[in-house]
């Protein structure tokens, strides 16, 4: 096998990949198969897509003021109108992708890690560990999460980032659990035996083995939470506890316009529509995600 | 809310010796967890609601009452004493259920809540029946047509639920149905002029059966529609996911099949068969929503002028009136608690398997 | 003998990501009355799948996209739905491999059975001669102490007894066909003689056929008069079961019978060689041709019609062309 | 059957978005129903009642010794228990005779033992409004002594500071000065608390109504007083609804399911004003909203910097765009319609001189500084405008935004830099706004935004005392003056109130004029 060519050794790169590739294939195939996981795909790369080109996009600044183009309806000059300052909503809405990305992101990081770290050392070393950790979880679960939310946004002044904190520290709760589940299955399978047997200690144990295993039934709640993260952004907004004006946060936006919505309706109904399709988005993508990674529906 | 709570409810009953030491035992077991649980809610409640940086007697007092005046209240009402001793004075309080005074209403908390809870409850009630109708059958329609129309229709709709802020809709209900189309009254629990029924459990609709005053009942239905498809529609979506998984699992299960080969029509089996095996995983999740449903009263009570609890909470957010906030919260917690702790032994009915 | 239910060229394919199975490729045979047939084969032949496409309970991604099965002169492929739910009720009824799951969890086995005779009589299930009739079966399948016996759920009893449960809800409407897809599969050897005796027992006194679908020579040689050897969505060889384990024709039933060990014999165990088709992109002509000895080149090229070389035995080879 | 379902909806969609909607009143003629947010209420105990609705629902349920009436658009002291009074030549010793053969609501006569002990319990149950009586010198230790009762129908209030009639006086038509029933609270005392408990949502006054119920967060209900002593209250029932949402007060009495909405946002206000069924009444407001800077924080010590900014906002912009001209320019602290009013408003927008004063004080190229205020919609849209504004001039403004009840905590502790805020005034004299606005000593406003300016706090000081008119006017001209060149102040408006009230309801202005100083609830009819 001295002159192993190129093509040889890319062979048997594809061939030990083989049941991986199939796998792949067949994943492609259910993807096509579920036209709302199309969807809901095609929705969130449209999201990000806007939120990483929103400068290029959006026609006019949106934190601009134009007092003399106040609350005009939606025309060709300002696709979804003009808000009470005279900003134009649809740049509004498109900068508005970006905070939503931004809360998105941080908050799937924090409530996701968190959650799984809690959730993997809990079942992972069970007895008290599991016993303490997860009552903690149960307390966070009985807790109304919006109050939580509330509090945490009163205790630390109502800003972005502490609107962030305050939601990814009452939504990791679904985390941990999911992670424990995990962590308890996984502990107890021969090649972890096998490991703890050549000595591993349990940190290497954990994290080289443990917390991948965890990763896809938590990716999968991530995706199906990340919209209704959005929508705990705005419910904070809503009681005056999210992002401060002018910052086009969609939450803030929507309950600011509601004074509006008798008559100059488009100032709430654009950024609550673009909430309801991304949310809409995030969770056909979730669910079809889950359709694809649970054995029981992939025949 | 959705498939993951189901993994939860799992998890519940994955506690040692579930099965084995009868349903007494689990029952025992599972109130001693909740009052620890109720204890840690408690610490937490506490904690925000005295590291606030802000103090409730200036807000109380308004803007223009000069400091001196500001200290001597504060005084008055004990706020001036250690954190830890008021910290316990609260826990002897909780016990003997009272969870102190409101600063802004200045009647007792727990008075209140009985004043303020009903309207949340029947508000809740009314949604669990909307999200569970609705979901279930939502669920089932798209189990059953998998990837056809009705299925993608069925979970864009109950999706949408969960997409749209609920002070939007909301709204939105309330200027079409009440204010354009004049079909559904406006926002209040009753329309001024309909002479309330006596209040015995607080909850208009039975109190006003009790009393035969059918104008206040058929009044505070109309009421209730709006606000409660508001909060119900919210917790479709986790019940048509959880219906929708559970039943496209029953389906592919072999007596599903034996039932085919018997010459049932489709609707009896689904009625007769997998209906029933599906329905028990969704039942947990119920229990789940109605405590989402306590907590998404907050937005819709606003929205809907309804005097319920989440509104008293929200109300003392805006003048930090600590016990109101600390006993709602509280109670909230505990009656979410009793919720999953009712709806566990449910399941233990519903499924003859666990049954011992 | 007369004919009860004759399958002529059977098609049914099921839709896949690698592609479309050919499962059943063009199936025949015929059942006739008072017959204990038996259908056997290795896994992945199709004999289950055949028993699903004559009760027309083949779903998404499954197909039935040719053939005919005619019963007593109505072919069940063209029937309305709700026309062949009566046949499921009346006519022919169905066992199958695991029965504790082939019972519905959460509802009692006295309700289930009654549900069996109600659609079938259209009578209400708590009526009193649905009731008698669930009791006079269950003694008949051998059940102790029917009164208890209905109150039970199925994680309450036995494999042995759940099957029991099944072969009565089966036999309750006195159907005319009954189908047992590999039941005794599950269950442990001793009972699976038992399940097998009152099988043949019952369904002889109701003067009902029944087709035994299992992977077991032992099951056939012992109890089916006549046998369908299958092999990879084809029908290799018929006829009854005397002549076919005396001389087999087709080479594959010769390789069959070969394989079963027999006990006091010494030396190797027999196998044939090569593995089970993949019925994605199956291998052209008869499907056997690249496991058989004796194949000839039009083997590879053309599908082996069937044929009768003796009354009631019949072969698909074209060793006998 | 889905299809049909499906069809039906969106017609009636079509349907509802199109029609406009016209609606006659719903409500009986002999009531009137009120759609406000009554979240805010705390009691309604004359004693303890400090929230501006609080007082207008007290002022319909309790008569006072001397109460607000109108002339030539001036809130004048008028008698109404007390017939008449004398004022000692010190201006220290009021002496109020009863009007006799007056009952309450309870049908216990009214003397002079009532008035002693509505300033007694006023003074032991020491509530926020409680500051208002130690204005008068007067507390819970001396209260008995300077509160006497001459004989049944004279009683006698003596204040050592000798304060001007027209403050004195100011101060009494505060709810506080409501005359209690002895007889009926005494009956519903409970351990020494003078009936306050029950006080609470229950009432005891000789006012034209009486409180039926309080249902928190749902209704307040007032029926008209039987055996009222003055001109008898047309409407037999007042109900003010809780509708916390302006857009939910809007609809119900365009619908006619209410006859006024009391607390609509201004956009609403605007937009109501098409709708023939309603009128839009608007009076001046006795509040005022303002920009202040904290003269101990960084570049905000010079006044080159404050006057900077005040030079800096757009007032004209904020009266139009954000108040939709629903707000009088009033720059100076005195509000319109005041004693001592001066009409001077000298600030307008000047970009190139409020950059000019930057560079004089150093700041070329302008700060950066926290903006506070709190979660109202106006204020929000008030805080986006000043951003803007002060961007023009370098200045980077920081928004943060905080529940009124944290900002004013914030704010009592000089710990803010600019906030936006508005003063609720509580007698119509202009003393009620120059201490707060001038006098540091009086710990209020120039002291939270540490002004320690002693000429200011000297002359706000004198003219309190001063009992010639003409002289007391010309100090507070002088004072106004002053304070527009060194206040650390930037009035932006005199608020105006408005509610949007039902053709059918009559009698809407007489009656409010001079809103929460003054309402008349007997000049409403149908």
């Amino acid at each position: 096998m001295k002159q192993d060519t190129l093509s040889m050794k890319w062979k048997n790169f594809i061939e030990s990949r083989k049941p991986l590739i199939d796998d792949w294939k067949h994943t492609a195939y259910l993807w096509r198969k579920s036209k709302l996981t199309m969807i809901g795909s095609f929705v969130v790369l449209f999201f990000i897509i806007i939120a990483i080109f929103a400068p290029y996009i959006a026609p006019y600044d949106p934190i601009a003021q134009d007092l003399s183009q106040r609350l005009q309806p939606p025309s060709s000059k300002h696709l979804f109108g003009t808000d009470q300052f005279g900003r134009d909503i649809f740049s509004r809405v498109i900068y508005g992708s970006r905070i939503a990305i931004w809360i998105i992101i941080l908050v799937s990081i924090i409530s996701g890690g968190i959650g799984t770290l809690i959730g993997v050392f809990a079942g992972y070393f069970g007895g008290i560990v599991d016993e303490v950790l997860m009552r903690i979880t149960d307390m966070f679960l009985a807790f109304p999460s919006l109050v939580l939310a509330m509090a945490f946004a009163a205790a630390m002044g109502p800003s972005l980032t502490n609107t962030i904190i305050a939601i990814s520290l009452v939504y990791w709760t679904v985390y941990a659990r999911l992670a424990r589940a995990e962590a308890l299955r996984i502990k107890n399978t021969e090649y972890i035996e096998a490991e703890r047997a050549m000595g591993a200690s349990n940190f290497r144990i954990i994290f080289l083995h443990v917390l991948p295993m965890c990763i896809s039934p938590v990716l999968v709640q991530l995706t199906l939470r990340m919209g209704t993260i959005i929508l705990t952004a705005a419910g904070l907004g809503f009681l005056g506890l999210g992002a401060q004006p002018p910052t086009p946060e969609w939450g803030a936006m929507v309950s600011d316009g509601r004074n509006y919505l008798v008559d100059q309706w488009w100032i709430s109904t654009f950024p609550g529509i673009a909430i309801a399709i991304v949310v809409l988005g995030f969770n056909l993508l979730g669910d079809g995600i889950r359709d694809m990674l649970d054995p029981r529906l992939r025949r | 809310m959705d498939e993951a709570l189901q993994i939860i409810t799992n998890i519940i009953h994955d506690l040692p010796g579930g099965k084995e030491m009868g349903l007494l035992n689990f029952i025992i077991k599972r109130l001693l967890l909740m009052i620890l649980v109720l204890f840690g809610v408690l610490c937490i409640v506490f904690v925000i609601a005295n590291v606030i940086p802000a103090d409730p007697i200036g807000a109380l007092l308004g803007g223009n009452a000069p400091p001196e005046v500001v200290d001597q209240y504060k005084h008055k009402l004990g706020l001036d004493k250690p954190l830890a001793q008021r910290f316990v004075d609260y826990i002897a309080g909780v016990l003997r259920w009272d969870l102190g005074v409101s600063l802004r209403t200045n009647n007792p908390v727990t008075e209140d809540i009985r004043k303020f809870f009903p309207a949340t409850l029947e508000l809740a009630i009314m949604a669990t029946l909307i999200s569970v109708s609705l979901g279930i059958w939502l669920g089932t329609a798209s189990a059953v047509n998998r990837n056809k129309g009705v299925d993608h229709f069925a979970r864009i709709f109950s999706i949408l639920g969960v997409s749209m802020p609920v002070f939007w809709t909301g709204l939105l209900l309330l200027l079409i149905f009440y204010y354009k189309l004049g079909w559904l009254p406006g926002p209040g629990r009753l329309d001024i002029f309909i002479f309330p029924p006596k209040t015995v459990t607080g909850l208009i609709l039975i109190d006003s059966i009790i009393e035969g005053n059918w104008t206040a009942f058929w009044n505070g239905l109309q009421h209730l529609i709006m606000p409660a498809f508001v909060l119900g529609y919210g917790g479709t979506a986790s019940i048509a996911r959880i219906t929708r998984a559970s039943m496209l699992d029953c389906l592919r299960q072999d007596y599903v099949r034996t039932a085919k080969a018997k010459g049932l029509n489709k609707r009896l089996v689904i009625k007769r068969h997998a209906l029933r095996n599906a329905l028990i995983p969704t039942v947990t999740i119920i229990g789940l929503t109605f405590g989402s449903l306590l907590e998404g009263a907050v937005l819709t009570e606003t929205v809907f002028s309804w005097p319920g609890l989440g509104r008293y909470i929200t109300n003392g957010y805006l003048v930090l009136d600590y016990p109101a906030i600390m006993g709602g919260t509280l109670y909230i917690a505990l009656i979410y608690s009793i919720a999953n702790l009712i709806v566990d032994i449910l399941y233990a009915f519903l499924d003859p398997r666990m049954r011992v | 003998m007369e004919k009860l239910l004759s399958v002529r060229n059977l098609r049914t394919i099921f839709h896949t990501y690698r592609g479309v199975v050919k499962a059943l490729n063009g199936v025949s045979f015929d059942v006739y009355k008072k017959d204990f047939l038996g259908v056997v084969g290795e896994t992945g032949c199709g004999k289950s799948v055949t028993s699903l496409s004559i009760m027309r309970l083949i779903e998404d991604p499954g197909e039935i996209v040719d053939g005919s099965v005619v019963f007593e002169g109505r072919d069940l492929l063209k029937l309305s739905e709700e026309e062949m739910q009566k046949v499921r009720a009346k006519e022919i009824s169905m066992i199958f491999q695991e029965p504790k799951m082939a019972l519905n969890p959460v509802l009692k086995v006295g309700y289930q059975i009654a549900e069996a005779v109600s659609t079938a009589e259209d009578l209400p299930i708590k009526s009193k001669e649905v009731q008698e009739k669930v009791y006079e079966i269950l003694k008949a399948v051998g059940l102790p102490d029917p009164e208890s016996m209905v109150e039970k759920y199925p994680h309450e009893l036995s494999g042995g007894m759940a099957q029991r449960i099944m072969i009565a809800m089966g036999l309750v409407t006195k159907p005319k066909l009954l189908i047992a897809d590999e039941p005794t599969s599950a269950l442990d050897v001793t009972i699976q003689a038992q399940i097998l005796h009152l099988i043949k027992e019952l369904v002889s006194e109701m003067g009902t056929s029944a087709m035994i679908i299992t992977h077991n020579l032992g099951v056939v040689a012992e109890y089916c008069e006549r046998v369908v050897i299958m092999y990879a969505g084809n029908v290799a060889e018929i006829g009854n079961v005397k002549t076919i384990f005396k001389e087999p024709l087709h080479p594959y039933t010769k390789g069959l019978i070969k394989a079963v060990p027999v006990i006091g014999t010494k030396g190797k165990l027999q196998t044939i060689r090569g593995i089970v088709p993949d019925l994605v992109n199956p291998p052209s002509g008869c499907r056997f041709h690249p496991r058989c000895d004796h194949a000839l080149d039009i083997c590879s090229k053309e599908l082996p019609p069937i044929k009768e070389v003796e009354p009631g035995h019949f072969v698909a080879c074209h060793l006998y062309d | 059957m889905k299809k049909l379902l499906f069809l039906m909806v969106v017609v009636l969609l079509l349907v509802a978005l199109v029609n406009p909607v016209m609606a006659k009143s719903r409500v009986p003629k002999d009531t009137l129903v009120i759609a406000a947010n009554t979240g805010i209420l705390i009691s309604l105990d004359p004693a303890v009642v400090y929230e501006v609705l609080g007082a207008v629902i007290v002022n319909g349920l309790y008569d006072k010794l001397v109460d607000y009436g109108v002339e030539n658009g001036t809130l004048v002291p008028q008698p109404e228990l007390a017939e008449k009074w004398e004022i000692s030549s010190d201006g220290k010793v009021f002496t109020f005779y009863l009007r006799k053969g007056v009952k309450f609501a309870s049908g216990n006569p009214v003397t002079a033992d009532d008035v002693v002990f509505s300033f007694k319990r006023h003074a032991f149950i020491e509530s926020p409004s409680v500051w208002l009586l130690h204005e008068l010198g007067i507390d819970k230790t001396n209260v008995e002594e300077k509160v006497k009762k001459i004989d049944d129908y004279t009683v006698q209030i003596s204040n050592d500071k000798g304060l001007a009639p027209n403050i004195f006086l100011g101060i009494l038509t505060n709810s506080f000065g409501s005359i209690v029933d002895k007889k009926v609270a005494l009956q519903h005392e409970k351990n020494g608390d003078f009936g306050k408990d029950w006080l609470t949502d229950h009432s005891a006054g000789a006012g034209p109504y009486v409180l039926a119920s309080w249902e928190r967060n749902s209704r307040v209900v007032m029926r008209a007083n039987p055996n009222y002593w003055g001109e008898k209250p047309k409407l037999k029932t007042i109900i003010f609804l809780d509708v916390p949402e302006s857009t939910n007060q809007r609809l119900l009495v365009e619908k006619g399911d209410a006859d006024v909405a009391w607390n609509l946002e201004a956009q609403h206000f605007i937009e109501i004003q098409g709708n023939p069924d309603i009128q839009a009444v608007m009076l001046p407001g006795q509040a005022n909203e303002y920009l202040a800077m904290n003269c101990s924080w960084g570049p905000l010590k010079d006044p080159k910097v404050r006057l900077a900014i005040k030079y800096a906002i757009d007032y004209d912009e904020i009266i139009n765009d954000i108040m939709q001209g629903l707000a009088l320019k009033v720059q100076g602290f005195i509000p319109k319609g005041y004693f001592g009013y001066v009409p001077d408003n000298p600030f307008s927008q000047n970009i190139e001189k409020a950059k000019q004063l930057l560079t004089e004080a150093g700041y070329p190229d302008g700060f950066e500084v926290e903006l506070l205020t709190n979660d109202s919609d106006t204020r929000k849209n008030e805080a986006v405008k000043v951003q803007a504004d002060l961007a023009k001039v370098g200045i980077k403004a920081n928004i943060v935004i905080m529940k009124a009840s944290q900002m004013y905590s914030k704010y009592r502790k000089q710990g803010h830099q600019i906030i936006i805020a508005g003063w609720g005034i509580d007698y119509a004299d202009p003393d009620a706004l120059a201490k707060p606005f001038a006098d540091y000593k009086a710990h209020q406003l120039a002291w939270r935004n540490v002004w320690y300016d002693d000429y200011a706090a000297e002359l706000a000081e004198k003219a309190a005392f001063e009992l010639d008119s003409k002289k007391r006017a010309e100090i507070y001209k002088e004072l106004t003056h002053y304070w527009f060149e060194n206040g650390p102040f930037a009035m932006f408006y005199q608020t105006v109130s408005y509610w949007a009230v039902r053709k059918e309801v009559k009698g809407w202005e007489d009656a409010f004029y001079g809103y929460s100083m003054r309402v008349d609830w007997t000049k409403l009819y149908k």
